[in-house]
């Protein structure tokens, strides 16, 4: 029975904790723009997220290494060193992203402008890096994450073409006067915001802070391949509710309020409380777990103890690259840059970077020695491979669609 | 003695830039170079050491970033030698896939001045860090 | 070869940016950049109608509305003045800067009064921004028509 | 001596010939007359693409996935071991050896 409720648990944080800013903004920008007919990219993105999971997850129950252990011991000092590099540098850009977007939301709920909210938000973010206990961390905000499914809900009370809908999810095609290019920088937006980098980072240092073993990988795996598929359903959802709401008045999603004006055309205020503790909950937990996600990457890379399960004074070089994350993002979203754009720009390269920690993984998962028999099966590899090779491609096309379509105008 | 898992292996298998464990489990740093005693003829060289620290990760990464990183490590050491952290030889416990484990606790090994310096000076004066 | 492969991909990429930057002035280049510019009034003036109508009907918090509804005046005013900045090619051009301009500034200052409206929580005023705003969208939806 | 200071060598055999670059050191485990075990630099793998070895894919009982192994084992198809004992003198950033290249072992094959 216990077991069953620890289990339940995990996935309802899994479902909330998938969640972030990206899958906020993108989900809202095409559902408005497209409507479902990037549906697909969420499916790709999704299950490459929940596969990556998974075999990060399993490799640290296994081998009790994280990621960036991993990364170090099996592409050397140098290349590796471009890995942590550009991964911390993205970790910086997310985190700045999701306290732009816990900012908003505050602006959101009490109209006084994000910029004040700003260095609130960053020194609570730190506040939880620095002293809330892990697990307490993941299960509050992730549960609280859950209120999105108002999305679902809201569904129900509008005007949704159902049939409509599912023929654009099934036979996907560039709207009619819309340009194709833009239309392929939004799918590989929506990819990037459901296989984030530092996600990856934080499920597989989490899974070492809670100490997996080869016993937990049951569980770890009900979390991957359940609760993340979950959380990319209720992205879609938020993608679903534009789609009657926006789209026939022709609203273009440049700012996270308008990502909550369906549910609010649906439901009322009842249902606008839920979107704004359901976002504030998933922006805070995704800026404290991007910001702890710089401070693993760096540790790990160095050696140097990490985590929070030392007190802050056993593992103090860990913590002083978390705040000096948390102090850099803050005082870049402070710049006035607009925080939306911040998240289109990090959900991007996010994608971009996807191969160089995906890498790694899929390698070590495939190693019989450390692996026992916990090693990669061939059906694993089958999907994992084909999977990598979508991510490479997706990587190469990324900056020069982000070029070509000027971030997708 | 030290327990190795293998009797033959190379550096790259079970040396270089593993982890590295003390005797009370805590993570004391990563295995960025190794020390070997000068060759002569007909004694092949042997592991002495290993070495750790930015004047040892240096070299490791080679060009102007590896001059520069070498160059950072050296300022911020207690004493002007430029020679990385050693650990000798005889304090290797275990060495197997995962990691190599130590004999000695942490605060025992020549430890860098970066770590103590943060403890002391910005993560220890924060409220609540000692737990 | 390093050194090669660095300068030919500096050169490379600021031609690509040289090319990005620097349109070639003419009439159809022109009605494009007419016709996205009433694309993103039409999503700003909708943005804000939609906004003020859930909060008339007592389906929204008033800071949410509003918020909304600020976002989508600043927007309207930044489409605006990138719009009226830029250099009509020609006369026959010009007819068509000035209409965009009179229809960019009606939009325009329809979103601020519904926006002091919403701020002051009169919703007779409100009411009465909103018919603006409304009428606003329709001379859009014509212009569109006429640029497509 | 500091294995980064072997590591990236180029070896020249007894006629001059190029053997590649050190990219990674054989270990073996040695009891010593005293009674002393010590860990002895027995060889230097040189040539082929460290990367591949470097993944795992040298020697390791590595599953895949395809086309990785193949790939790697394709790329290291010349790497040769010389043993330290052929080595006559060593002065970073080059090592001389007696023994002709083609006398040189190849490292061992997977799965060996």
């Amino acid at each position: 029975m216990k077991a069953v409720l620890s289990m339940t648990l995990g996935v309802m944080t899994a479902i909330g904790g998938f969640v972030d800013i990206g899958n906020l903004v993108t989900s809202g920008i095409t559902g408005a723009r497209f409507g479902m007919t990037l549906t697909w990219a969420v499916v790709v993105g999704t299950l490459g997220m929940a596969l990556f999971a998974e075999m990060a997850g399993r490799v640290t129950a296994v081998t009790r290494k994280p990621i960036f252990h991993v990364v170090r011991e099996r592409l050397g000092v140098r290349v590796s060193l471009v890995n942590a590099a550009a991964s911390t540098l993205l970790n910086l850009v997310t985190l700045a992203a999701e306290i732009g977007g816990v900012s908003l939301v505050l602006q959101m709920v009490t109209g006084i402008s994000y910029l004040i909210w700003v260095p609130l938000a960053g020194l609570a973010a730190w506040l939880v890096i620095w002293r809330m206990p892990f697990q307490w961390m993941e299960n509050v905000f992730g549960l609280l994450g859950l209120g999105m499914v108002v999305f679902v809900v809201a569904l129900f009370r509008l005007p949704t073409d159902w049939h409509a809908m599912w023929h654009q999810v099934i036979s996907p095609a560039v709207p009619a006067g819309q340009p194709a290019p833009t239309w392929w920088f939004y799918a590989v937006t929506l990819i990037g915001a459901c296989i984030v980098p530092y996600q990856v980072i934080f499920f597989s240092s989490g899974g070492r802070e809670e100490g997996w073993t080869s016993k937990s990988i049951t569980e770890m795996r009900v979390n991957a391949f359940i609760g993340f598929p979950l959380g990319g359903l209720l992205s879609l959802a938020i993608m679903a509710a534009a789609v009657p709401v926006l789209q026939p008045r022709s609203i273009g999603v440049s700012h996270l309020g308008q990502v909550a004006l369906p549910v609010a055309a649906a439901l009322g205020k009842a249902g606008l409380v839920f979107v704004f503790v359901s976002f504030f909950a998933a922006t805070f937990a995704a800026a404290a777990e991007s910001a702890l996600s710089s401070g693993y990457a760096v540790a790990q890379y160095m050696g140097w103890s990490w985590g929070k399960r030392h007190p802050p004074g056993a593992a103090a070089r860990f913590h002083l690259v978390c705040l000096a994350s948390v102090i850099a993002a803050t005082a870049f979203i402070l710049t006035t840059v607009d925080p939306v754009t911040v998240t289109i720009f990090a959900v991007v390269l996010g994608a971009a970077a996807v191969p160089l920690t995906y890498f790694p993984i899929l390698i070590v998962a495939n190693d019989a020695r450390l692996m026992g028999k916990r090693v990669n099966r061939r059906w694993s590899n089958a999907v994992g491979t084909f999977f990598l090779l979508i991510m490479v491609v997706v990587s190469v096309v990324s900056v020069p669609l982000l070029i070509i379509t000027k971030a997708g105008q | 003695m030290t327990r190795w898992e293998e009797d033959e292996f190379t550096a790259n298998d079970l040396l270089l830039d593993r982890e590295l464990i003390d005797c009370n489990g805590m993570p004391a740093g990563r295995v960025d170079d190794l020390e070997l005693s000068d060759p002569a003829p007909g004694e092949p060289p042997v592991l002495t050491a290993l070495l750790c620290g930015s004047t040892a990760f240096g070299p490791r990464l080679g060009g102007r970033l590896g001059t520069w990183w070498q160059a950072i490590g050296r300022r911020l050491r207690p004493v002007t030698d430029s020679y990385p952290n050693r650990i000798d030889a005889g304090l290797i416990d275990h060495v197997d896939r995962l990691e190599i484990t130590l004999l000695a606790a942490r605060e025992h090994l020549d430890s860098y001045r970066f770590r103590q310096w943060t403890e002391e000076k910005i993560i220890g004066r924060i409220p609540g860090s000692t737990g | 070869m390093w050194r090669k492969v660095a300068f030919v991909a500096v050169l490379g990429s600021y031609l690509l940016l040289a090319a990005c930057a620097a349109p070639v002035p003419d009439d159809g280049a022109y009605r494009h950049a007419a016709l996205q510019t009433s694309m993103a009034m039409v999503s700003a003036l909708a943005s804000g109608q939609l906004a003020a109508q859930t909060g008339l009907r007592g389906n929204s918090f008033s800071p949410f509305t509003d918020g909304n509804v600020t976002d989508a005046e600043n927007d309207a005013g930044s489409v605006n003045s990138t719009f009226s900045s830029r250099q009509p090619p020609d006369a026959r051009s010009d007819a068509l800067r000035q209409k965009m301009l009179q229809a960019l500034s009606d939009g325009t200052s329809a979103l601020t009064d519904l926006r002091v409206a919403v701020r002051m929580g009169d919703r007779t005023q409100v009411r009465k921004a909103l018919a603006e705003v409304g009428k606003s969208l329709k001379t859009f939806d014509a212009l569109q028509q006429e640029l497509q | 001596m500091r294995t980064s200071e072997l590591i990236g060598c180029q070896v020249y055999d007894a006629d001059g010939q190029d053997v590649g670059a050190v990219h990674d050191l054989h270990f073996r485990l040695r009891l010593r007359p005293d009674g002393d075990r010590v860990c002895q630099l027995d060889a230097l793998e040189c040539g082929g693409i460290g990367f591949g070895h470097r993944l795992g894919y040298g020697e390791h009982a590595m599953r895949g996935p395809w086309p990785f192994p193949q790939l790697f084992r394709y790329l290291a198809r010349r790497s040769l071991i010389v043993p330290w004992s052929a080595v006559t003198s060593f002065d970073r950033p080059r090592i001389d050896i007696s023994v002709p290249r083609d006398q040189l072992r190849a490292p061992r094959k997977a799965g060996t």
